[in-house]
């Protein structure tokens, strides 16, 4: 059972990473939630997994939380905002989709490129662990800078975050896991059905921010 | 003791001389120039007679004029007559020679200057600003020209007071040189500039739109006037002599050797006439330039004047001093 | 009592100054002579109004502690401390040139801090040449100088224009020829005397041609500035050349300028002030015939701008004649192209000195001579006393430099013995008092003339005016355009000569190839700062990711090399 | 429970009462009941550092005070600011203002005094939520439009931080062992020498970009102006200011622990190049968006960015007498801000209202003119910007630039310009607010009482810079030795 601890470890890790990477490539909101739930879902596991083999409780609960939250009520939050500003159509970025999928390759290669000097000794999460989450977080802050859509934006903050938790559960021994997730939590929680969406809903009729960057355009 | 005494007579044959004879020269001038237009021209003393009429004359004082109106005359004249004091004329070696600084004589002849512009402006009419603006014009080339001038000078001769200059130029063998020559041209230039003769000025006329020094004086009257034209002989005067102990000083006495001075008096009361002369021949070959075209004039003489200079840099470059 | 005094040494002990290091003052021949210039305007301007505003009193404390200042902190905090006050005092005057003054003003504090702290060398005479030498007004860096010493109140002014060029010249002359001395160049030298001619040129040109007074005060001080800077850089060439009585020669003439200087320039400013104040205006223009109303006023300008002037018999003549016998000294030997430098030099002295009387005339005759040009100048009424006796203070303090430059000179030996040790001192071939009873002799002996040939008989009458008739009634001082105007006056100089060095829009040089450039620069780049501030908020994010992943290949770059 | 832990934990257990209030004016009067209580704690701080997560080092106790200091001036002229403006906005907005306000200075409290990464994180969080809260305060569309890129610009700075933060646990995991030792500054200080370099290095670079962002460095920047902008000012502006500290001293923590990785050879890049990058073009960017400004909040937090990068380039430079100057100038630049964030508000409320909207540089023309008092307070607080003696700033940019030329002459080229041209821009704004004609709207008033303060933050910024008191020298000369 040992042995196969840590390749599976890598592969739930690089499961997410496809998640992260197939988010690029995704036009409709609905396929991105779809995806971002199942990366949560990954995630949960992932968490699971580790709190084994870790024997770490606090990896658990940061499992059950990610389950409960991200896997299941942040998704069903979003779909509401879907159906309710009923923008089911696919929505406009920023740049072609197969120019941001080849930089989203360029950025797993950069990412790998910077944790592979590093020396890892004493520390049982390898680099590839590292270098997994690191795309992921890179990928999901180009989702956020490749779309024009409110919302789908913040599908790639709530990629980056998976990324960063994925990181912060392989890290052996790592205190307030669970307290810094839950903290982060926190944050996306205020981001997704904070009021946020609500005023942008008052005051442009979808959740483009075209609407806001042309009150930018006015000089100050 | 005895150089001082001696110097003391010699300065004040001098001062009676240079003062006493400057309407005379002038009246040399104006009875040359008349008589190579072919007409009789007037008496030789005619100056003289013309001070004497203006000293009786009632001032008539413009009633726009300020409290300095009747300063500046004197301030002119004043400066002028230490300017006189200052340049040799018969002999070298006067009291006031330590004092005769280039620089200081060039001082002179613009707080001269300077008295008379204000002179110009005093009443506030427009003749005599337009004669003041055009002196300050005309000042600019001649200041930087003559300071050029001091400069061959001061190297050829090694001090630089005009009287050191002249004896130098008398005794240390300079010989001709390009540079002199150069230097005599600019020199003429800026005498004629500054005693306001043909072609940049004309002392006769009175065709307010081409006067300068004229258009300056046409508020004063009387005394004051007396003044102003007894300072204008005394400038010639003073031009003449500077120019003779420069480039002409041969035959000039010192002070301290009495027996020179006859040969001196000669000496420099030939090279006035022949001055006056010259200086009237020229003004009759000439015509009067427009104002315009006078600092082009003046700035061939600048450019001729540096020239010399440069021409001396040469010189010693080559001498290998 | 003691328990508690050790608990004050112990704890609220304060470390004044840079903390840890504190103020350090110290004084020497040098900062001694420039007290002793910066005092007598202080008191003049002391006088004034301008006493009671606390910003005045910074600039001079700005002024002294700049002076007295022993170490880098202390210096720089004195002169930027006198920048921030004048320049309060500045805008406070007229708003549009003080942002450039301040920016100068900082700009030359940002070219002193360097210099106090890398090693002696070129790099460092450069770097407090451009900064003492744009809060000098020394060219290229001059042309802020005309627009901003005539904006503040007069008293201001006139320690701007006397004290605050002079101390920005200390700093100069302290740093060039003692602290940086030793590895001083000739070229350093050469440096300064190309900006002083330039600045000597230009100067006085635009002091001829400007209309407002206090600008014309200003343009003159420019060519004052550029008078030292010229006897500074022989002195400081000569040195470098081993040349210690030239050296001296040019340093005496620089220094004895810096005194006179220091005098009729705050008397004309403090003058100007108190015209600006009767009539309403300084614009020479709108002046005329002030003298019927101002009559101490007038004579007392009168002395100042014959110290302007550089006329013998004047505070301006001794450093004038000793600069011009440096030049001359210097181009009596060395190289070839020196010399005709030197020679060209000589003549734009000559030039500027016929400017300045050119100048000084006009200001008395077209101000305070002639007739008025508006009811204002006509109206005008003496300046009040602590003017006139501030005024009369600087005016009495000339007298000494005037007729005893030779004196001034011998309490000057401990300080040029000081920059240059070794120094041979000439004396001076200048003797203004024999002059002055030579001169004395000749109006009194006028006079007696006059008195004993002339008649007394004096009549008013209405002036010839070229034969024009009499003006109408309700002209009284006559038709105003029928006299020259100040415009009118310079306007034979501004064909001749301002077009060919101004221009035809008499644009100052500094301003056309200095300045405006720099403004599109930074209009260049303000516009480049815009568009990324108008980002939206997915370019602004776009930013960061590109800054980190730049940053992460950087480093990848980095390690794996 | 040491006085550390109480400084922090009244502002936050407040906020819960505040939330509740019915009234805004006894509110105010609640608020600054509460915030002189977190000043003189703040100043008994030192007496009782705390232990554990919580442990003040004299750093976090100096600046802790100055927190105090300007928590408990802002809420003075908050009364006067509550008492004009409490009719504009519904009883619920107040609330969440002063929750809000409470929240702020006990994340920033935290923040100081936190010796645990962990919690450093957490605090800058909670900030930001704070923040973006007021900033969308007024509900208007430029606030809302500033809250939303605040908390998306800050919110990916908080993951970039906490990224950094786990990648610093893994690079001293192997020194440290694994638990709470490995997050604790002190710890982390201590065994600088031995963490993981390379991977240090790397955690640096999230750490820089995380609390860069909260330090608003450019490229970074993004948010900060318009935040500045909107919503309430005492809030968004001089509180939030105080935010700025916390993530720089973050940053010089940091910064420590590389150089001195670097200085023993395991491994760790030098810091500096990163630091000397996003500080110069902090000073190059603000220098030139100076120009065009119309709006004083977003000029001044342009200003802000500006000595932010100031800051982080002594700390790039390095060496115990910049770092002296970099906090010197960090502890002026707070005091002197915050005087001029209140002497803002106080001047927009003297033109009618501090809304957002009202702090053009057009509508405070002439402020001399109309209220003498106040004018020349707002002058001189503009002015004091610039680094003009007899501005405390010009020591600390003194010791900075003089320290720049002795040890890296080539970067006081840039330096020195973009301090010059940032400064130009500034000075260019005292003429039309000083002594400019005042529009003709305007009308005299008096300054009220409670000006004082701004008093005290000017007074201040000059005794800190030219007199010192000597223990204090020698403490942050003593700090800035340990972190060079």
């Amino acid at each position: 059972m040992n042995n196969l601890i840590y390749p599976f470890a890598h592969l739930l890790g690089g499961v997410i990473l496809i998640c992260a990477f197939a988010l690029l490539s995704q036009r409709r909101l609905a396929a991105m939630i779809t995806l971002y739930q199942f990366e949560a879902m990954t995630l949960t596991a992932a968490a699971f997994w580790q709190g084994y083999a870790q024997h770490e409780l606090a990896l658990y609960l940061t499992g059950g939380i990610t389950l409960i939250i991200k896997a299941i009520a942040l998704p069903v939050g979003l779909r509401r905002i879907v159906k309710n500003f009923n923008i089911t159509r696919a929505v406009e970025t920023a740049m072609p989709v197969g120019l941001s999928m080849i930089l989203g390759v360029g950025l797993i290669g950069v990412a790998v490129w910077v944790v592979l000097p590093t020396t890892m000794n004493a520390v049982t999460l390898t680099r590839e662990d590292l270098a997994i989450s690191l795309s992921v977080v890179l990928l999901g802050l180009l989702v956020m800078t490749t779309r024009r859509n409110a919302l789908s934006q913040v599908i790639g903050f709530l990629s980056t975050e998976n990324g960063l938790v994925l990181a912060a559960i392989g890290m052996p021994g790592m205190p307030f896991v669970a307290e810094l997730s839950v903290a982060l939590l926190v944050l996306m929680a205020f981001l997704v059905v904070g009021v946020f969406l609500f005023r942008i809903r008052e005051h442009f009729d979808n959740l483009d921010i075209a609407g806001i960057e042309s009150i930018e355009k006015q000089g100050r | 003791m005895l150089r001082a005494l001696l110097a003391v007579i010699a300065t004040i044959i001098h001062s009676v001389l240079v003062f006493g004879l400057a309407p005379l020269l002038m009246g040399i001038v104006s009875k040359a120039r008349a008589r190579l237009l072919g007409r009789t021209g007037p008496p030789y003393l005619q100056p003289y007679r013309d001070l004497a009429k203006l000293l009786r004359k009632t001032a008539l004082i413009p009633d726009t004029a300020t409290q300095f109106y009747k300063i500046w005359p004197f301030i002119t004249l004043s400066a002028t007559a230490v300017a006189a004091l200052l340049v040799p004329s018969f002999s070298f070696g006067l009291i006031t020679a330590p004092l005769s600084d280039f620089i200081t004589l060039i001082g002179l002849f613009a707080l001269a200057r300077g008295a008379t512009m204000l002179a110009g402006l005093e009443t506030g009419f427009g003749f005599g600003g337009a004669g003041a603006a055009r002196d300050t014009l005309f000042s600019l080339f001649t200041e930087a020209a003559v300071l050029v001038l001091v400069l061959t000078f001061v190297l050829l001769a090694h001090t630089p007071t005009v009287d050191g200059i002249g004896i130098q130029f008398r005794d240390g063998h300079i010989g001709l040189s390009v540079s002199l020559g150069f230097a005599f041209a600019a020199m003429l230039c800026v005498a004629l500039t500054e005693t306001g003769r043909i072609p940049v000025d004309n002392p006769a006329g009175h065709l307010e739109l081409g006067m300068v020094h004229e258009a300056m004086l046409l508020e004063y009257s009387g005394r004051y006037l007396a003044l102003f034209y007894y300072a204008a002989a005394l400038r010639l005067m003073i031009w003449m002599s500077l120019i003779s102990a420069i480039f002409l000083p041969f035959g000039l006495a010192d002070s301290s050797a009495m027996l020179t001075w006859p040969g001196g008096l000669v000496s420099w009361g030939v090279k006035l006439i022949i001055g006056a002369f010259a200086l009237a021949a020229f003004e009759v070959a000439t015509a009067k330039m427009r104002v315009f075209r006078v600092p082009e004039f003046l700035g061939v003489a600048l450019l001729l004047g540096i020239l010399s200079s440069v021409f001396l840099f040469v010189a010693t470059k080559l001498g290998g001093t | 009592m003691v328990c508690y005094s050790r608990v004050v040494n112990q704890y609220l002990a304060l470390s004044i100054g840079l903390p840890g290091h504190g103020f350090h003052l110290a004084h020497d021949p040098l900062a001694l002579l420039f007290l002793a210039i910066l005092a007598p305007q202080i008191i003049a301007t002391g006088l004034g109004p301008d006493r009671k505003s606390v910003a005045y009193w910074f600039f001079i404390a700005g002024m002294v502690l700049t002076v007295l200042a022993a170490e880098a902190f202390t210096l720089l905090l004195g002169f930027e401390l006198m920048s921030a006050a004048s320049w309060l005092l500045v805008l406070r005057g007229d708003r549009k040139p003080a942002t450039l003054y301040a920016g100068i003003a900082m700009f030359s504090g940002a070219c002193l801090l360097p210099a106090l702290f890398i090693p002696p060398g070129g790099i460092a005479f450069s770097l407090i040449l451009l900064g003492a030498g744009a809060k000098a007004g020394l060219a290229p860096l001059h042309a802020w100088l005309p627009r901003a010493h005539p904006a503040p109140s007069a008293g201001v002014s006139a320690l701007m224009s006397g004290g605050m060029v002079k101390v920005a010249l200390y700093i100069l002359i302290r740093y060039g020829f003692i602290v940086l001395g030793a590895a001083a160049q000739p070229w350093w030298g050469t440096a300064l005397i190309i900006a002083g001619s330039a600045s000597v040129l230009i100067g006085s040109l635009r002091a001829m041609l400007e209309v407002e007074l206090k600008t014309i005060l200003a343009c003159s001080t420019v060519e004052h500035v550029g008078l030292i800077a010229v006897g500074l850089g022989i002195a400081l060439r000569a040195k470098a050349l081993d040349d210690p009585s030239l050296a001296a020669l040019a340093l005496q003439g620089a220094l004895l300028c810096a005194i006179a200087h220091g005098l009729f320039k705050p008397l004309l400013f403090l003058g100007a002030g108190a015209v600006k104040h009767a009539t309403g205006t300084s614009s020479l223009d709108w002046l005329g015939g002030l003298i019927r109303g101002m009559p101490k006023l007038g004579g007392l300008m009168l002395a100042g701008c014959f110290g302007m002037a550089a006329l013998p018999l004047g505070p301006g003549f001794a450093p004038e004649f000793l600069l011009l016998h440096a030049v001359i000294n210097a181009a009596g030997t060395g190289e070839i192209i020196a010399r005709i430098g030197f020679t060209a030099l000589l003549a734009i002295l000559g030039l500027s000195a016929a400017l300045a009387l050119g100048a000084a005339v006009r200001i008395i005759g077209i101000g305070f001579l002639g007739r008025p040009r508006s009811l204002r100048a006509a109206a005008a009424e003496e300046a009040e006393q602590p003017v006139l006796f501030g005024m009369g203070l600087l005016g009495i303090l000339c007298i000494p430099v005037a007729l005893f430059p030779g004196l001034i000179l011998l309490l000057l030996n401990p300080v040029i013995n000081q920059l240059i040790p070794g120094a041979a001192q000439t004396p001076l071939g200048y003797a203004p008092a024999p002059l002055a009873t030579l001169l004395l002799l000749a109006a009194g002996a006028t006079y007696a003339a006059l008195k004993r040939y002339g008649t007394k008989a004096e009549r008013e009458v209405h002036a010839f005016n070229g034969g024009f008739g009499k003006p109408p009634a309700w002209l009284p001082f006559g038709d105003p355009v029928t006299q020259a105007t100040g415009t009118g006056f310079a306007e034979p100089i501004q064909r001749v000569l301002g077009v060919a060095i101004l221009g035809v829009k008499t644009i100052d040089p500094g301003e056309l190839y200095v300045l405006d450039p720099l403004r599109r620069l930074n209009v260049q780049f303000t516009r480049a700062a815009e568009r990324v501030r108008r980002a939206t908020i997915r370019q602004r994010l776009a930013f960061v990711f590109a800054a980190l992943v730049l940053f992460l290949a950087a480093l990848g770059f980095v390690q794996g090399a | 429970m040491s006085i550390a832990l109480l400084a922090v934990l009244v502002p936050l257990l407040a906020a819960i009462p505040l939330a509740l209030a019915g009234n805004a004016t006894s509110a105010s009067y609640f608020n600054l009941a509460l915030n002189s209580v977190t000043f003189a704690l703040t100043l008994g701080v030192g007496f009782s550092p705390g232990t554990g997560m919580l442990h003040a080092d004299n750093l976090g106790i100096i600046f802790g005070i100055v927190s105090g200091f300007v928590g408990f001036t802002t809420s003075v002229n908050n009364l006067s600011f509550i008492k004009s403006e409490q009719g504009r906005k519904s009883i619920s907005r107040w609330r969440l203002y002063h929750a809000m306000c409470q929240v702020m200075l006990g994340t920033t409290l935290l923040g100081l005094y936190a010796d645990n990464i962990g919690l450093l994180w957490v605090a800058v969080e909670g900030a930001t939520i704070s923040a973006t809260l007021g900033v969308s305060l007024s509900r208007t569309a430029s606030a809302l439009e500033a809250a939303w890129k605040y908390f998306i610009l800050g919110g990916v700075g908080i993951a970039l931080a906490l990224f950094g933060i786990m990648l610093t646990y893994l690079a001293a995991q192997p020194a440290l062992g694994p638990g709470i030792a490995a997050m604790s500054f002190s710890a982390l200080t201590q065994h600088a020498a031995q963490l993981d370099g390379s991977l240090m290095t790397l955690a640096f670079v999230f750490l820089l970009f995380g609390f860069g962002t909260k330090a608003a460095l450019v490229p970074l920047h993004g948010w900060l102006p318009d935040a500045y902008a909107e919503g309430p000012i005492p809030l968004t502006a001089t509180l939030s200011g105080l935010m700025l500290n916390v993530a720089l001293l973050a940053l010089l923590r940091f910064r420590h622990l590389m150089s001195a990785n670097a200085a023993a050879g395991a491994g760790a890049m030098h810091p500096g190049p990163f630091l000397l990058i996003l500080g110069l073009a902090s000073l190059f960017l603000t220098g030139f968006s100076l120009w065009r400004r119309r709006d004083s909040r977003r000029f001044f937090g342009f200003s802000s960015i500006e000595h932010s990068g100031i800051a982080i380039f002594a700390f790039g430079i390095g060496g115990p007498a910049i770092i002296f100057g970099g906090l010197l100038h960090m502890l002026l630049h707070t005091l002197l801000k915050s005087a001029l964030f209140q002497a803002l508000t106080k001047a927009a409320l003297a033109r009618g209202s501090a809304a957002p909207g009202n702090y053009g540089f057009s509508h405070l023309r002439g402020m001399i003119a109309t209220n003498k008092h106040l004018g020349w307070l707002l002058v001189i607080c503009i002015f004091a910007l610039t680094g003009l003696p007899p501005s405390g700033l010009f020591t600390s940019e003194y010791l900075i630039i003089s320290q720049t030329i002795i040890r890296a002459l080539y970067y006081s080229l840039p330096f020195g310009g973009g301090l010059l041209l940032c400064a130009i821009a500034i000075i260019r704004q005292v003429g039309p607010v000083g002594f400019a004609p005042a529009p003709a709207s305007a009308k005299p008033q008096k300054a009220g009482a409670d000006i004082i303060t701004i008093y005290a933050h000017l007074v201040l910024v000059v005794l800190l810079a030219f007199a010192m008191p000597v223990p204090l020298v020698a403490l942050l000369s003593h700090i800035a030795e340990a972190l060079q």
